[in-house]
């Protein structure tokens, strides 16, 4: 029967008008199929995922929704939303109550683990992610990755429907080749038959997989990750004789070594570390020891402008003083080379204060440094007696079978004619793979290449079947997170486009025909769950995470190392290290307008990657910023922008991966260079290289200009003699009366001490407040729009500074310079003490942002808004105003959350409650450095933060009495550093 | 013949000099009905004349009061009409208010003497009886004109015209109404 | 300003009877002797007037990002040009009305088209607010009428007290330059033979007659009109500048502002007025009554507001050093070392530098030397305005948000298109207006006869 | 010199001059007027095209129909909510099952695709209006709905314009009525029900606090 409906309609049409793609027209298409004959048979042929979706009861609405309360969802104010039209639902679950946003728990993936998040979904359609507050990674924190997240649902980009030989084809089409080829594996028991992944943790796809391998014995699983978990692996099979996966607990540390570990910086375990770290650090001011942090670093990271002492060598040099520190501890023969005088004074320190607090101290040591060098670090933990403590060993996370081979494996094989079919999953191996194998030159050589995405890239494009990935938010499926736990992905909405989900992937593979998204994860869980299925079942997709499936730590003894010694390196070379990009990571988020217009924490810089290096190397070569050079690592060369970053070490050059692009999308493609070209195989993470200057310049956007503060107290310091700052005893005095704030008085103070700048404000604040993307040229005329900005500062010697960041939201002033200004009360006060920005009311005279000295407003140029077609409409959120043409805009304190919070307390009748209104920055904040709330309620966090020694006010000395107020970082480096 | 048909007779001087002279000799005489065209302010005549009319600089001073209390009005009313905090500033902010307030007392203050005047000078009037007179373009040149206008009870066509012409004038001319 | 020594000896070249005058003077609109200059000039002004027009609709139809502005420097062209226009247009009613009160004789040969110059200046001044907001087609927000939002205007913001101060000074103007005209309008009137004029003069001259009770009350308008005119081009100014001076931006809030823009102004406006004159009376060889005596007070005059403006450079820095505030010398050290050091040195050197030849009694009365030197002026007005804003936008407080300003195409578009804005209307005034005034000369004239009839 | 201008000329110049004075200040009067006028408001203009002739005036005045059977959210959130087809055929499943007026109604279920109806009381988008705040305190469907009751179609009640908004928002108690009356139409106070500043009090409204802009911007 609906077969039959299905002939009478034209799946065909539908597919392209679905492809199509874009914003209302986009929806209206939806529409316009719901009324059409056998849609819903089509759907089931078509949209397994979305007809099971629709069974289900509580998502009964999403694909009506999708259709209908776009339209009702008020795109608000993007161009001229249709608000003359209202359509209801044909049949209205009970809990939905339109207008308001539902919440539900799912993960999104990042390296093979998954950061389990809660969705805010507005009609149907998702706006906002954040961290999942019940799980014990992020507790609510999340990071950028998965902020965007939301954003690369929308992105019109995503490949939207199969392609054979880059010509539109059906799944159906796809599932009937696939029939000769199960036959064709069968005969030959799977020789030749190849499977390509990135790192997998979903026990679905791990479960499909081995059922997939036991089916065809001679195939071969290839497992690739242009990051994962670096050179940890090897590591631990050198310690452990086996792999194993190092956990840190910060909480408990009390003095930490870091060797290159950039343990705060991005990556998945950024925020379960940030809370930790954060958690150790805010106790410890009232007194229970500080923590001191030793931190060895040839590139500033994250940790590092954190650390009490900063020590600067080459990324080379690392490997010797990780010896010298394991030699001083006793577990390691002393190093061949000798340390520098300065490197040995931090080596003889770290290793003090790592004595001193045997059991409450950590070694870490950087993933990409050599395994045997690693392999030091859970020595000196076991005799420091830290293991268990601040550091734990667990079964590994990421799937990592006896069979499975890696990338070069499948190269030699492919060139040795042993491969006749490679299927590609989620992984795009033709743009990260080592430049040294040149996987694009032998992928052709493969007759059947298979490739499953979310983008039409770089291996897409080089392989006869392209087919669309569903994204992770429109999917079923699972994975587990950092610590092990496994997490639960279900759909949120269906499918924008005509992807399926790996599970399903895999199951066509195994033999199913149009396998409905779900089922294979329920098989999972139902083997898993057993009898209570249902029961935990449901708890699961409730939770986000399956409880208590965390990994246990083992107890392991680690055994002693042999260190091969250090090849010679030339004079005239440098040390390149590769890292991943803190925007878009090893490129995968490349096509996310949100990341590539999110400043670099320490350059500022946007839409590009760079060749950093040392003050005294461009010194030497004459470089200034957005020179071109050109870094060559054995015959290979990649020529990219010369960025000078202070406190480099000298003869080290760090490339950033994820650029250099050529089919990622409109957005990225073209942006930056592609470091993985210099990459060799055997080490991916530092080479020896060469330096080259090469003509001409590279136009380079950065947010942030000016880097040194000295001379100017925006960012104060206390220290161990001077714990308090000088605070104001009586309020300045004003030629005005003082405007009285009866009820709430919000205000937010920031812990400079806690922050580590990783900008997970600034793109939560950019999910939330619909802030427009400008794109390069006009971020570089100093137009950007976020309305948070992390302003990083550095003091002191260009080869050693301090850094600082400092988020600068607007200030909430009280006597408000910029709203005096304003001709036509477009910008004025409320009762609660906000500097409201009315942009409905504002003519644009830009008066307020002239007179504000803090520069925190944003003014719209140009009409900054998506096309009126474009689909990443649907990640606005309906509750704020998306800004036009020619209006000033500004950080708002998250003000229709505010409202949200009113009306629930008004409806009740009682006042707001302290923690009830969580501006979007600071719930995303991993080291909780943002604390919001009622000045007037003496026990909020807020105002306790006030009254702290360490209180101080952004330009005090205007008298500006701004809300937005900061406490001193804690200057803990050792007397005869600090200046 | 009756009066009406007169509006007076034009007596044409080659300088201020004579002309003041002449309309002092007139006064003398005992006519009051005097006026004189000149291409330029003389200021002897409003003597001569017995000209005195102060009502122009009222005008400007009510403008000025005017123009005072409309600015203060409306900029208490606005704020008093919807009071909002801004910056923290008071809502009737005098010391910011007294712009405005300068301003539209200059504005009225100068609107009322000009509209004024050239209400009381009965202006626009483009059609009037002494543009008839044949040489009365040239009191806009280099002439200066005495009128004794018809009304004067001492008006008397041929006996003012001779009278007229022992002032000394260049011509003489008898205007009609 | 003492000009006592002018005053004594005669203004006008003695001989000139008042009927030449009169003709001299209403001949130019009634039977206009340089038509080809007049129509090439206009050509040319007609061009930067389109120009004007290409580029407010490309700033209307995409937005005013279309000029190089940025955060923070979100104030540069547009409001830089609005002060410079506006200081311009303040030299017409100062010389008009100032010297009228203190019975200069020698203003009359020149009012007439400095007050004309200060309309059209004030107008190009007047479309830049408009043209530099976000969304101009809400401009009517600024003014206080009952709408239905009942919101009203803000009556704190400088930027409310400008609209009100601008609009004052152009209607104002208007009613002061009318006014003075409608006496000459008569005796135009009455040169004409065409009906066509005739009617044209006869409407606008309200049918003026020279009663001397007319005169009288004329005189007591007049007068008051003046007195009221001249605080107000003081207030306007003062105004301007609090524009600046009522932020906390360093630069900016400062207290010298007020008096610093007025003598500004003056300055520039003193200088282009100069400029007018020597081309107006070249143009219809008016030698004979603006005479190099005029040119050479205007020089004198020029010098000395040009060397109080100075003074005003002086106390700024003076002040920032004084007040000792960390922004403060940041600011000025940015003004002469920073990146735009040439638009401070530039103002300096064009502004001070060349005005010092105007000790040299010879070069005042060298028309094109005073020509070249009061463009200098203009340009180094120009040049301070900029400096002004830029200087002080683009390195505020916060290092972070230190930024830079590029002007864009359109900004020198928009720019060189109210130069067209101000030349066309003015070149039609002064085809079909009498240039100067007729019966003022006339006066001046008379009175001087009489005193060398008595001496 | 003779004259130029006729006697009459001076009239003309003087009808021209009051005329010119007469323009402005009706034109002026004329605009600020016509912004309030129905015909920009849209207030009490002839009701939108309807897919379906609903007659609120058959349903609520003679059925009796409470408001909150078919906008079933208006207390919880911030929109009222138009009925899914499924509450139109609670009844008509019933009842004038096959009238050919309804038909839309019918295919609409069939289909399973929206009825589309036209917006009658329609914000700017930048206007937050919440219906679950308003319901708490005690302000009647009727204040901004107007008498629904006797709408044979649906219309624009009120202008919703700022204005409208501010009037209650300056001063709720006379528009306040007890929370249980909200749906009733016609309501008026009496002796026995709780005055508007009693209900004030009462539901906590806060008065003076309401017309900052945030409440409805954002």
């Amino acid at each position: 029967m609906k077969r039959q409906n299905s002939q009478t309609f034209d799946a065909a049409e539908a597919r392209r008008l679905l492809a199509r793609g874009g914003g209302r027209r986009f929806w209206a298409s939806l529409e316009e199929l719901i009324d059409q004959d056998g849609f819903r048979g089509w759907l089931e042929a078509e949209f397994p995922s979305a007809a099971a979706v629709l069974t289900e009861p509580g998502r009964r609405e999403i694909l009506k929704l999708m259709g209908a309360s776009f339209l009702l969802a008020g795109l608000g104010g993007c161009g001229e939303t249709r608000s003359d039209l209202a359509l209801p639902y044909v049949d209205q679950p009970e809990e939905i109550v339109p207008g308001m946003p539902r919440f539900y728990a799912t993960a999104v993936p990042l390296d093979g683990c998954v950061q389990p998040v809660l969705a805010t979904i507005h009609a149907g359609r998702p706006t906002k992610l954040d961290g999942n507050p019940e799980h014990p990674v992020t507790r609510g924190a999340s990071d950028p990755f998965t902020q965007a997240a939301v954003l690369q649902l929308y992105d019109p980009d995503r490949s939207q429907a199969p392609l054979r030989d880059g010509l539109p084809a059906t799944w159906s089409a796809f599932q009937d080749e696939l029939i000769a080829m199960r036959r064709d594996w069968a005969a030959r028991q799977g020789e030749g038959l190849r499977i390509l992944s990135g790192d997998i943790t979903s026990p679905t796809l791990i479960r499909q997989l081995r059922q997939l391998l036991s089916e065809f014995p001679s195939a071969k699983l290839h497992l690739f990750e242009p990051i994962g978990s670096a050179l940890r692996p090897e590591a631990a099979r050198l310690a452990f004789g086996r792999e194993m996966d190092f956990h840190y607990r910060l909480e408990n540390c009390d003095a930490l070594v870091s060797l290159g570990d950039d343990a705060l910086g991005p990556g998945p375990r950024q925020v379960l570390h940030a809370r930790g770290w954060s958690q150790r650090r805010g106790e410890s001011t009232p007194g229970q020891g500080r923590v001191t942090m030793h931190v060895a670093e040839s590139v500033p990271s994250l940790t590092g402008t954190v650390a009490s002492t900063r020590l600067i060598c080459d990324a080379s040099q690392l490997a010797v003083l990780a010896q010298a520190l394991a030699a001083e501890l006793g577990v390691a023969a002393a190093p061949a080379e000798s340390l520098g005088e300065s490197e040995h004074r931090w080596m003889t320190s770290a290793a003090t204060d790592l004595r001193e607090h045997r059991g409450r101290s950590l070694l870490a040591i950087g993933a990409h440094l050599p395994p045997p060098i690693q392999a030091l670090a859970p020595l000196v933990n076991d005799r420091l007696g830290n293991s268990g403590a601040t550091v734990w060993y667990g079964e590994p996370v990421r799937f990592s079978p006896s069979g499975a081979s890696s990338l070069a494996d499948l190269v030699r094989d492919i060139s040795a004619g042993a491969v006749d079919t490679l299927i590609v999953l989620d992984s795009n191996p033709a743009y990260a793979a080592p430049g040294e194998l040149a996987f694009s030159d032998v992928l052709p050589r493969v007759r059947e290449r298979i490739h499953l995405g979310l983008y039409r890239d770089e291996t897409a494009h080089l392989c006869r079947w392209h087919l669309p990935l569903a994204h992770p938010l429109e999917s079923w499926g699972d994975g587990r997170a950092v610590d092990g736990s496994a997490c639960i992905i279900q759909p949120l909405l269906a499918p924008l486009y005509g992807g399926r989900t790996a599970p399903q992937f895999l199951a066509m593979l195994l033999g199913a025909v149009d396998p409905p998204a779900e089922d294979a994860v329920r098989e999972t869980w139902a083997n898993a769950f057993g009898g209570d299925f249902d029961v935990r079942w449901r708890r699961s997709l409730h939770d986000g995470f399956v409880a208590d499936s965390a990994l246990q730590p083992i107890a392991v003894t680690p055994r002693p190392v042999d260190i091969p010694p250090r090849p010679p390196r030339g004079s005239d070379h440098v040390d390149v290290v590769f890292a991943p990009d803190p925007s878009v990571w090893d490129g995968r988020f490349a096509n996310v307008a949100w990341l590539q217009e999110l400043p670099k924490p320490l350059t500022k810089l946007t839409w590009d990657n760079v060749i950093a290096v040392s003050a005294k190397m461009a010194e030497q070569m004459q470089l200034a910023n957005g020179d071109m050079i050109e870094v060559a690592v054995g015959d290979r060369r990649v020529a990219g922008a010369a960025w000078i970053m202070p406190g480099q070490a000298r003869n080290t050059v760090a490339l950033s991966l994820g650029y250099g692009r050529s089919a990622a999308g409109k957005i990225a493609d073209g942006l930056g260079y592609s470091a993985y070209s210099v990459r060799s195989n055997s080490d991916g993470w530092l080479a020896v290289g060469s330096l080259r200057r090469v003509g001409g310049r590279q136009p380079l956007a950065t947010t942030q200009m000016h880097h040194r503060t000295d001379g100017f107290d925006f960012v104060r310091e206390v220290s161990a003699d001077h714990p308090s700052l000088p605070q104001e005893t009586h309020p300045q005095p004003n030629l005005y009366p003082p405007w009285p704030y009866p009820r709430e008085a919000w205000g937010m103070a920031i812990d400079l001490d806690l922050c580590i700048g990783c900008n997970a404000c600034i793109s939560a604040c950019t999910a939330e407040n619909n802030i427009a993307v400008v794109g390069k040229e006009q971020v570089a005329m100093g137009r950007e729009m976020q309305w948070l900005r992390v302003d990083r500062y550095h003091t002191g010697d260009i080869d050693d500074p301090r850094f600082y960041f400092q988020p600068v939201p607007c200030m909430h002033c009280e006597k408000a310079p910029c709203e005096m200004g304003c001709p036509v009360h477009a910008t004025v006060h409320s009762p609660d003490g906000i500097n409201q920005m009315v942009y409905n009311r504002c003519i644009g005279t830009r008066t307020c942002s002239s007179y504000c000295p803090y520069k925190v407003r944003r003014f719209n140029w140009f009409d900054y808004r998506a096309p009126a077609d474009s689909p990443t409409h649907a990640a606005h959120n309906p509750d704020v105003t998306v800004r036009s043409r020619g209006v000033m805009e500004k950080c708002t304190y998250c003000t229709q959350r505010i409202q949200a919070a009113r009306v629930a307390a008004d409806k009740d009748g009682r006042d707001i409650r302290e923690g009830e209104v969580v501006t979007a920055c600071q719930q995303a904040c991993p080291t909780t450095a943002i604390v919001f709330g009622n000045l007037n309620d003496p026990e909020s966090a807020v105002a306790k933060r006030r009254r702290s020694g360490r209180h101080f006010v952004l330009l005090e000395e205007l008298g500006t009495r701004p809300r937005t107020t900061y406490l001193a970082r804690w200057n803990d480096a050792p007397k005869k550093d600090s200046s | 013949m009756p009066e009406s048909t007169h509006y007076g007779i034009l007596a044409e001087f080659k300088s201020p000099e004579t002309l003041v002279e002449a309309a002092k000799r007139a006064r003398a005489r005992g006519y009051r009905e005097l006026d004189a065209f000149t291409p330029f302010p003389v200021h002897e005549l409003d003597d001569v004349l017995r000209l005195r009319d102060r009502r122009v600089l009222w005008f400007g001073l009510i403008g000025g009061a005017v123009g005072f209390a409309i600015a203060l009005a409306m900029q208490m009313f606005t704020n008093f009409d919807y009071p909002i905090n801004v910056g923290g500033r008071p809502l009737y902010p005098f010391s910011a208010f007294a712009v405005v307030a300068f301003e539209l007392t200059v504005l009225f203050g100068a609107l009322f003497p000009a509209v004024g005047m050239l209400a009381i000078n009965g202006l626009p009037r483009l059609n009037y009886p002494v543009f008839a007179a044949s040489r009365f373009h040239l009191a806009s040149k280099d002439r200066f004109f005495l009128c004794i206008k018809a009304h004067d009870p001492r008006f008397d066509p041929s006996q003012t015209r001779r009278f007229m012409q022992t002032l000394g004038a260049e011509s003489v001319e008898l205007v009609p109404a | 300003m003492s000009l006592t020594a002018e005053e004594s000896e005669h203004i006008l070249p003695p001989g000139q009877s008042l009927g030449d005058v009169t003709d001299q003077l209403a001949r130019i609109p009634l039977h206009f002797p340089t038509r080809r200059r007049w129509l090439i000039a206009l050509a040319l002004s007609s061009l930067l007037l389109l120009l004007f027009f290409v580029a407010v609709t490309v700033l209307f139809t995409r937005g005013v990002g279309v000029w190089g502005l940025d955060i923070p420097v979100n104030w540069a062209f547009a409001i830089h040009n609005y002060v410079w226009w506006l200081g311009i247009g303040h030299a017409g009613t100062l010389i008009s009305a100032l010297l009228l009160l203190m019975g200069r004789d020698w203003r009359n040969s020149l009012n007439r088209f400095a007050e004309t110059m200060t309309l059209f200046a004030v107008v190009c001044a007047g479309v830049y607010p408009i043209l530099h907001l976000g969304r101009p087609w809400f401009v009517y927000w600024m003014f206080p009428y009952p709408a239905t939002m009942q919101v009203w205007p803000q009556f704190r913001s400088p930027l409310e007290w400008d609209i009100w101060a601008v609009l004052t000074y152009l209607t104002v103007s208007v009613i002061f330059w009318y006014i003075g005209l409608v006496p000459d309008l008569a005796a135009a009137r009455d040169r004409a033979r065409r009906p066509g004029w005739q009617t044209f003069f006869g409407v606008l001259s309200l049918g003026w007659r020279g009663s001397a009770i007319h005169w009288m009350r004329w005189q007591q308008a007049y007068r008051l009109i003046a007195a009221l005119a001249v605080p107000l081009v003081v207030s306007v100014h003062s105004e301007v500048s609090l524009l600046f001076a009522a932020s906390q931006i360093p630069g900016w809030h400062s207290t010298i502002f007020p008096p610093y823009f007025v003598l500004g102004a003056a300055f520039s406006g003193f200088a282009v007025v100069s400029m007018i004159a020597i081309a107006i009376r070249s143009l219809f060889h008016l030698q004979n009554l603006v005479t190099d005596d005029h040119l050479d007070i205007l020089g004198k005059v020029l010098l000395a507001t040009g060397l109080m403006t100075a003074y005003g450079y002086v106390f700024e820095v003076f002040d920032a050093f004084y007040s000792g505030g960390v922004h403060e010398v940041q600011t000025v050290s940015d003004r002469f070392f920073g990146a735009y050091a040439w638009s401070y040195w530039g103002a300096v050197v064009f502004n001070f530098i060349f005005l010092q030849a105007l000790w040299w009694r010879g070069v005042r009365r060298t028309p094109w030397a005073l020509f070249l030197i009061a463009s200098s002026v203009a340009i180094g007005m120009w040049l301070e305005r900029y400096m002004i804003l830029v200087t002080s936008l683009y390195r505020d407080f916060l290092v972070s948000s230190w930024g830079s300003y590029t002007p864009s195409f359109w900004d020198w578009a928009t720019y060189l298109g109210t130069l067209g804005l101000f030349m066309v209307p003015f070149l039609l005034v002064i085809r079909v207006f009498p240039v100067i005034s007729i019966f003022e000369t006339k006066e001046v004239l008379h009175d001087e006869r009489k005193e060398a009839s008595r001496a | 010199m003779t004259q130029i201008f006729s006697p009459a000329a001076d009239t003309w110049i003087r009808l021209f001059l009051a005329g010119g004075a007469a323009v402005i200040c009706v034109g002026t009067a004329a605009v600020i007027a016509f912004a309030r006028s129905d015909y920009y408001t849209g207030a009490r203009i002839h009701p939108p095209p309807q897919p379906v002739p609903f007659s609120h005036q058959h349903h609520v005045g003679g059925l009796g129909i409470d408001c909150r059977y078919c906008h079933s959210s208006v207390a919880e959130g911030p929109r009222a909510g138009l009925p899914p087809t499924h509450t139109c055929m609670t009844c008509h499943s019933q009842i004038w099952t096959n009238a050919p007026m309804l038909a839309p109604v019918r295919r609409s279920l069939a289909d399973n695709a929206s009825l589309t109806w036209q917006r009658v009381a329609r914000l700017p988008e930048y206007v937050y209006f919440r219906h679950d705040i308003h319901i708490a305190k005690g302000v009647g469907c009727e204040t901004c709905h107007g008498r629904i009751d006797r709408m044979a179609l649906t219309y624009q009640a009120v202008p919703l314009t700022m204005e409208f908004c501010l009037d209650c928002h300056r001063d709720p108690a006379p528009r306040l009525r007890p929370r249980d009356r909200v749906t009733e139409m016609g309501w008026k106070p009496s002796e026995a029900t709780a005055s508007g500043q009693e209900l004030v009090r009462q539901y906590g409204v806060r008065v003076g606090e309401l017309t900052y802009c945030y409440v409805c911007h954002r």
